[in-house]
């Protein structure tokens, strides 16, 4: 559909966060009544270019934005998301943001009742005026009606279905008078398949009465089917913008995740280099996971069947939310979870995060501050503490066995050695685990896992959140840990190049299944499908072109 | 002037003005006619008799079950302890070392129920903690109605029903530790031996306690409960330990306690022990989930000199006694600057 | 449906326990029926609204407003005022209710900026901020009063020349309120007048439950983030919910003490709170969810339980502090339970609420079997 | 803020300051002494008859002989008088009267009202000490309310802790 003005034009967004650049000379234009798929990696700039449109807050505070948005052929720079929203944008977000203990029209009037006038106005303010329900409910039913769908307005949040939420989230923005452009971020990850297929046809029909829409999506098959045009955003840049129409998925997939040729051949070679040493298939299996179930907040396992094998380094990737991170934390007994783990032929017990431990597998956790460390203690506690309490390491026995004695000494020697070995910057053992950088936290969250000699190591996000040279130091580390001491390591990443030139073999998580098990030599584009979640058949045909 | 912001910072304006005031009673005393000697025997006194109380809600602090406003039931175990020797007719050391005993028993089992209980609150402790302590206060007050006591020392001569509301331990093992080394200098200077070193030894047990593995084991749960749990802790058993240990140094202390005032007070005397102490903890330097040992001397010892200080300066000067309202103002307006103080570790 | 029965039940189990325990007690106590509901008629219309002051912070998400007390300071202060000018009558009462608010406004503006300060510790903060601001209250009454801030009347003085005394009677303004509609029924004295403030009282909250700011209140209760994120000023309106409480309280202690008839300066307003809290628990009230009903019930059922306990008491054992013993059980331990219920239910429904992702039951295992590698 | 709503705001405030004056006027208690005792008006000597039957504000009347004085309370500014004469001339007198605000206590004598004398003569200052009055009676009667409860615990004030 095509308008002679646009109603949002974005003219070369750049962005960097302290002198890190995450969005460059990113254009394109919204006409009305236009579905725009707004697709790309986790940390392609998506959220960044939402944030930006929006006038939150923190772009302000780190130093605003280059380039000009024009939204209703005026040039806008909203200061605060609610100018976006009283210009009429609107603003469907992943997480529900809705009232529990509230009814659908409460909710979708949250905080633009309508008013009966009373005199108590003028001395109290515009606040002591009751609401005026039937109004309310009469303005809610309209917003439910340009929807297509049948909500009951009077039914509390928490009493519904998770799609109803969903809709009343929709139906919030359209009920603002003047709004021209809806912006939904993964509007379709908690709905079931009849749930999102509905949905795609309100959002078919609201495009019809002229209003524009931008939809964010992982799922490749909904952007290619509902949308006008998709714009593939990577690294920060604006990559393509083409039509949906006559593209496929595994295209836009292809697009997501593809490489530069010099890097990509930098990557095929280091791999290629070592497919060597890596020849698995021989060697026996260490771990074998089977049925496994983890319930973690925003990263639920369903069903996930892997195995590993003895000395490998195993990848796991996959999309955020699709349940990657959730398999490490759940075999470490970290998040409820259930199903079969083997480790050696016999099975670990689940829930126990001491259990775990005692069957020598170890964890660097992808949440540094929260589970990775104690942030108010020294290094060398933090370092030393689980081999301590797991395997009585740095402890003296006085008394005759009586009591075990911290060692102090020994924990800060254990220190001072990792603090040389992974060049840790840091005053000494004793300074605070809070005051280090990210990348020297992490060190030491690597550190603690390595004084376990651990015969498996799960290494969840390493390089989250660290500059380059960290980054590259803490890969290394990884990889010579695994040829000396023939440790498994399974490694958890949402950055694919990074697991690609690391790792042997990488299974790829999508809704909480594995999609599929690649060699690291495999093309990027079937990862690129996998993740994506494309459908059965096409998995197949990667699968097979990938081998 | 960096610096001295960042010192203000870090040790709490309350705390420096706390400081301040107390250094500035010292100072006064002798212009007014104080008896200096006789006030600081008197604050070392006060040391002895309140220092294992404040001493008792380390533990607590440390496995980050907050301040521990349940200290009564402590309290409770102590007293139990305490009537019970005497009814056995234990007297002298025996009778105090009995008193202990049983104390520690009761303790024991108060707090391996208390701590079953906070660890189903998580989060709530501290508002359950109070009143988890007041309903048992006012349970054990019915208890001291009922139960068959029979030493007369201890019961209502006639008319009444069950125990006295304040028993005096004079005969049995009133000033055992106060009076024992005693070094007496002059009239007015006396130095609590016993007590302090009563108070000096469980600082220590605490001490090495937390160089145990178990005790580094419940001071990473209060630091990061989630980074113990990773590490294989138990955290719950963890706390319900904390919360022994503190529930039986809290018998302890209200034994040394009784010990040197002389009397046990029963029924509602228990109801807001915990209170001084936990203001006195919280001016030594204290967090709602950090305390070490000098925070535990330093408080003691501020809170205890204000309390001996206030009161006869503002005699002798005004001639007003405002300590009572000067007491409310600064422990509560401790705690209330604690509580709204954002802690380091969120959560 | 089940557990929604179960739940049912939870709510409801504390006034079943409570009615169960009074059925018991009543004639145990051997107290006359007569005097009995003269008594609760009396004690309905002093302390009712007090109780209804609490509600408003709970539709707030503020929990049980432990800092009512300050407003119960205020009415005092107001009080002391009226007593010293020697206004009397109604006249007399409504003044001191204006001078107390001023005062309850700035104290519940206090009160509510210090709890923004602690969000998630409202209570234990509201319960030492009453602690605290009573210093500052005896500082005022004992030091100030007579002292700096004049008072005419040396009767009401200490006898060292300032400070209130322990003890003010309020003979000028004594029962006028509760006697201003003389209403007798089967030889019964009802509080007709106080009733009819009380029901207006309790139109107030309704109504204040259906304007904007009580629809921003009922919000930011419920989802602080959401709320603010929809533009709801949720710090201001915690605020609104805690000064708005610290008036009703200071007016409530009011009406507290023109039936009582005397303020016992240095303590009348000290367990005010805790009171108040314990009956509206008792009336089947929680720490997120509290009615008017909750409210009448509770007061009945509290004060009963106050009335006859020692007399039970004293028939059972001989002691009469037995059943004073027993009330300040009750008072305690059902604040103790109704936060530990309130804890308890938050974790579980936590773990409720994720029930559904805990797969690892059969449908998800047989989806399995079609799945990849 | 509007200069309307400004403009509304400071009539709530003023209306409320205008209140309190008023309730300050109408509420202003007054210890009134309805006195027999013969009095000197003009030059002219009253005496209150042998019985006589008082009632203020319509109370219940009290009877009174001469040379007596009885005290009543009373709140506001203008009170009405009753007065019953039982001896000789039966007759009943009732006459309304005002007293300043700020009088605390009033002598109001019979004889100058029954003698007709000019009503500013009716009322005069009482300079007297004030009676004494037990408060300790008011307080049995609320034995077993949980505030009587609450005071007689000792320890019940906040962060009590006994002192040696």
């Amino acid at each position: 559909m095509d308008s002679a003005e646009p109603i949002l034009s974005l003219k070369g967004i750049g962005k960097s966060f302290y002198g890190n650049r995450v969005l460059a000379d990113v254009s394109f234009d919204v006409g009305a009544g236009e579905i725009i798929g707004l697709v790309g990696e986790n940390g392609a700039g998506k959220s960044t270019l939402m944030k930006i449109l929006f006038g939150m807050p923190v772009i302000s505070e780190t130093g605003g934005f280059e380039g000009s948005i024009y939204f209703n052929g005026k040039e806008a720079r909203f200061k605060t998301p609610f100018d976006a929203l009283d210009a009429g944008i609107g603003m469907v977000h992943q997480e529900f943001s809705l009232i529990p203990g509230f009814t659908t029209t409460e909710n979708i009037l949250l905080n633009r009742e309508s008013l009966n006038s009373s005199v108590l106005v003028d001395v109290f303010g515009p606040r002591i005026s009751t609401l005026d329900r039937a109004t309310m409910e009469s303005r809610a039913k309209s917003a439910i009606a340009k929807l297509g769908v049948t909500l009951d307005p009077n039914m509390l949040i928490k009493e519904m279905p998770v799609g109803h939420k969903q809709f009343t989230e929709i139906a919030r923005e359209l009920c603002r008078e003047n709004v021209k452009l809806i912006v939904l971020d993964e509007p379709t990850a908690v709905l079931t398949e009849s749930e999102a297929e509905v949905l795609l046809s309100t959002l078919r029909l609201l495009a019809s009465e002229g209003i524009a829409i931008i939809f964010i999506s992982h799922r490749l098959r909904e952007v290619v089917e509902l949308c006008d045009r998709v714009v593939v955003l990577r690294d920060g840049h604006k990559i393509e913008d083409f039509p949906a129409k006559g593209s496929s998925t595994k295209q836009i997939a292809s697009l997501m995740v593809g490489r530069s040729m010099e890097a990509q051949a930098k990557i095929d070679a280091a791999s290629a280099a070592r497919s060597t040493q890596s020849d698995s298939d021989a060697r026996e299996t260490i771990l074998s996971v089977e049925n496994l179930w983890v319930d973690m907040p925003g990263e639920t396992v369903r069903n996930v069947n892997l195995s590993v094998k003895k000395g490998e380094i195993f990848g796991i990737g996959g999309l955020a939310g699709q349940g990657k991170l959730g398999i490490p934390n759940g075999i470490m007994g970290l998040s409820p979870a259930g199903g079969s783990v083997v480790l050696n032929g016999t099975p670990v017990e689940l829930n126990a995060p001491r259990a775990a431990l005692e069957r020598n597998m170890a964890f660097v956790s992808e949440d540094r501050r929260g589970v990775g460390l104690l942030l108010d203690e020294g290094i060398d506690w933090n370092i030393a503490f689980t081999a301590m309490q797991v395997q009585n390491q740095f402890l003296k026995p006085i008394l005759g066995g009586l009591f075990l004695w911290r060692s102090d000494a020994a924990m800060s020697n254990l220190a001072e050695e990792y603090i040389k070995l992974l060049e840790i910057k840091c005053t000494g053992p004793g300074q605070r685990a809070g005051n280090l950088s990210g990348g020297n936290q992490q060190k030491v969250c690597l550190a603690k896992a390595f004084a376990l000699r651990p015969d498996v190591l799960f290494v969840s996000e390493p390089t989250r959140g660290i500059d380059i040279g960290a980054k590259h130091l803490v890969l290394d580390t990884l990889k010579k840990y695994n040829s000396e001491y023939g440790t498994t390591i399974v490694m958890v990443s949402s950055e694919l190049e990074e697991l690609r030139s690391v790792c042997d073999r990488i299974a790829i998580v999508y809704e909480g299944r594995i999609e599929g098990i690649l060699p690291h030599t495999a093309p990027i584009e079937d990862f690129g499908i996998l993740m994506a979640g494309a459908d059965r058949d096409e998995t197949t045909v990667a699968l097979v072109g990938g081998n | 002037m960096d610096s001295m912001k960042r010192f203000v910072a870090d040790f709490g304006l309350p705390r420096i003005i706390i400081t301040l005031y107390l250094f500035a009673l010292f100072f006064a005393a002798p212009f007014v006619g104080v008896n200096l000697p006789a006030s600081i025997s008197d604050t070392m006194i006060r040391i002895g008799m309140n220092g294992i109380m404040v001493l008792a809600l380390v533990p607590m602090i440390q496995s980050g079950c907050g301040l521990n406003f349940g200290l009564s039931l402590g309290v409770i175990a102590g007293l139990l302890g305490a009537t019970i020797s005497i009814e056995m007719g234990f007297v002298g050391a025996w009778g105090f070392g009995a008193a202990i005993l049983i104390s520690q028993v009761f303790g024991a089992v108060f707090g391996y129920g208390y701590g079953k209980l906070l660890n189903r609150v998580k989060g709530g402790e501290m508002m359950i903690a109070t009143y988890v302590g007041f309903s048992s206060v006012m349970i054990m007050s019915i208890a001291w109605l009922i139960l068959p006591f029979k030493d007369p020392t201890m019961i209502w001569g006639y008319g009444g029903t069950g125990l006295r509301t304040t028993i005096s331990v004079e005969g049995f093992w009133r000033h055992i530790l106060d009076d024992f080394l005693v070094i007496q200098i002059g009239e007015n200077f006396k130095f609590p031996t016993g007590a302090i070193l009563v108070f000096a030894a469980m600082s220590f047990l605490i001490w090495v306690f937390f160089h145990l593995k178990i005790g580094t084991a419940i001071t990473a749960v209060g630091s990061n409960p989630t980074y113990a749990r990773a590490s294989g802790i138990n955290i719950d058993r963890m706390r319900i330990v904390s919360v022994m240990m503190s529930t039986m140094l809290g018998a302890l202390g209200i034994i040394v306690f009784q010990q040197s005032f002389g009397f046990i007070q029963l029924y509602e005397g228990p109801l807001y022990m915990a209170f001084p102490a936990v203001a006195a903890i919280l001016i030594g330097g204290a967090g709602v989930n950090k305390a070490t040992l000098t925070n535990v001397f330093i408080g003691a010892a501020l809170y205890q000199g204000i309390l001996t200080m206030t009161p006869s300066i503002f005699n002798a000067v005004l001639k007003v006694d405002m300590s009572d309202v000067i007491r409310i103002i600064v422990s509560n307006g401790m705690i209330l600057y604690a509580l709204t103080r954002k802690t380091k570790v969120a959560k | 449906m089940s557990s929604k029965l179960r739940n049912f039940f939870i709510d409801n189990a504390v006034v079943i326990l409570f009615v169960v325990l009074i059925a018991i007690a009543i004639p145990v106590s051997g107290l006359p029926g007569t005097f009995l509901m003269q008594e609760i008629l009396t004690r309905l219309g002093r302390n009712t609204f007090l109780v209804i002051a609490l509600l408003l912070p709970i539709m707030a998400g503020m929990g049980l407003n432990f800092g009512m007390v300050l407003g119960a300071m205020a009415g005092q202060l107001g009080l002391i005022f009226i007593t010293d000018w020697n206004i009397v009558g109604i006249p007399g009462l409504l003044l001191a209710m204006i001078i107390s608010l001023p005062i309850s406004v700035f104290l519940g503006w206090l009160c509510g900026s210090i709890m923004n300060l602690a969000k998630g510790r409202e209570m234990v903060t509201g319960f030492i901020l009453a602690f605290f601001m009573n210093g500052l209250y005896m500082m005022v009454v004992l030091y100030a009063m007579g002292s700096i801030i004049p008072i005419m009347n040396p009767e009401l003085l200490l006898s060292r020349g300032y400070g209130i005394r322990n003890v003010v009677g309020l003979d000028g303004v004594r029962q006028s309120l509760d006697t201003l509609i003389p209403l007798k029924i089967a030889g019964l004295n009802i509080p007709a007048f106080s009733f009819l403030i009380i029901a207006a009282v309790s139109y107030f909250i309704i109504w204040f439950r259906k304007t904007k700011i009580g629809q921003d209140m009922r919000a930011a209760g419920q989802d602080r983030a959401v709320s603010g994120a929809a533009g709801i000023p949720v710090e201001q309106t915690r605020i609104l919910a805690i000064i708005i409480s610290t008036v009703l309280a200071g007016i409530g202690q009011i009406i507290f003490l023109q039936n009582l008839g005397t303020i016992n300066t240095t303590s009348s307003h000290e367990q005010i709170g805790m009171f108040s809290i314990a009956a509206l628990l008792i009336g089947g009230a929680s720490v997120t969810k509290a009615s008017i009903p909750n409210v009448i019930v509770g007061v009945i059922l509290f004060h009963l339980l106050f009335l006859v306990s020692p007399m039970a008491g004293k028939n059972l054992i001989g002691s009469g502090m037995l059943g004073e013993y027993f009330r300040q059980f009750v008072s305690y331990g059902v604040i103790a339970l109704a936060l530990v219920l309130y804890e308890w239910k938050r974790v579980t429904q936590e773990n409720d609420s994720r029930a559904t992702l805990r797969g690892g039951g059969a449908p998800a295992a047989k989806e399995a079997k079609g799945g990849a590698a | 803020m509007t200069s309307r709503s400004l403009f509304q705001r400071s009539c709530v405030l003023l209306g409320f300051i205008a209140l309190s004056v008023y309730l300050f006027y109408i509420g202003k208690g007054h210890m009134l002494l309805i006195d027999t005792n013969a009095v000197t008006i003009n030059g002219k000597e009253l005496r209150s008859p042998e019985t006589i039957e008082v009632s203020i504000d319509g109370k219940p009347a009290e009877s009174m002989g001469r040379a007596e004085r009885i005290l009543v309370l009373v709140g506001g500014p203008k009170h009405s008088i009753t007065i019953e004469v039982l001896s000789g001339e039966d007759k009943t007198v009732e006459k309304q009267f005002t007293i300043p605000t700020f009088m605390d206590s009033a002598v109001v004598s019979v004889p100058a009202i029954l003698g007709d004398a000019p009503p500013e003569s009716w009322i005069t200052t009482f300079t007297a000490p004030p009676v004494e009055e037990a408060p300790a009676e008011q307080m049995q009667h609320e034995q077993d309310t949980p505030e009587a409860a609450a005071q007689a615990s000792p320890d019940a004030t906040g962060a009590g802790q006994p002192k040696p």
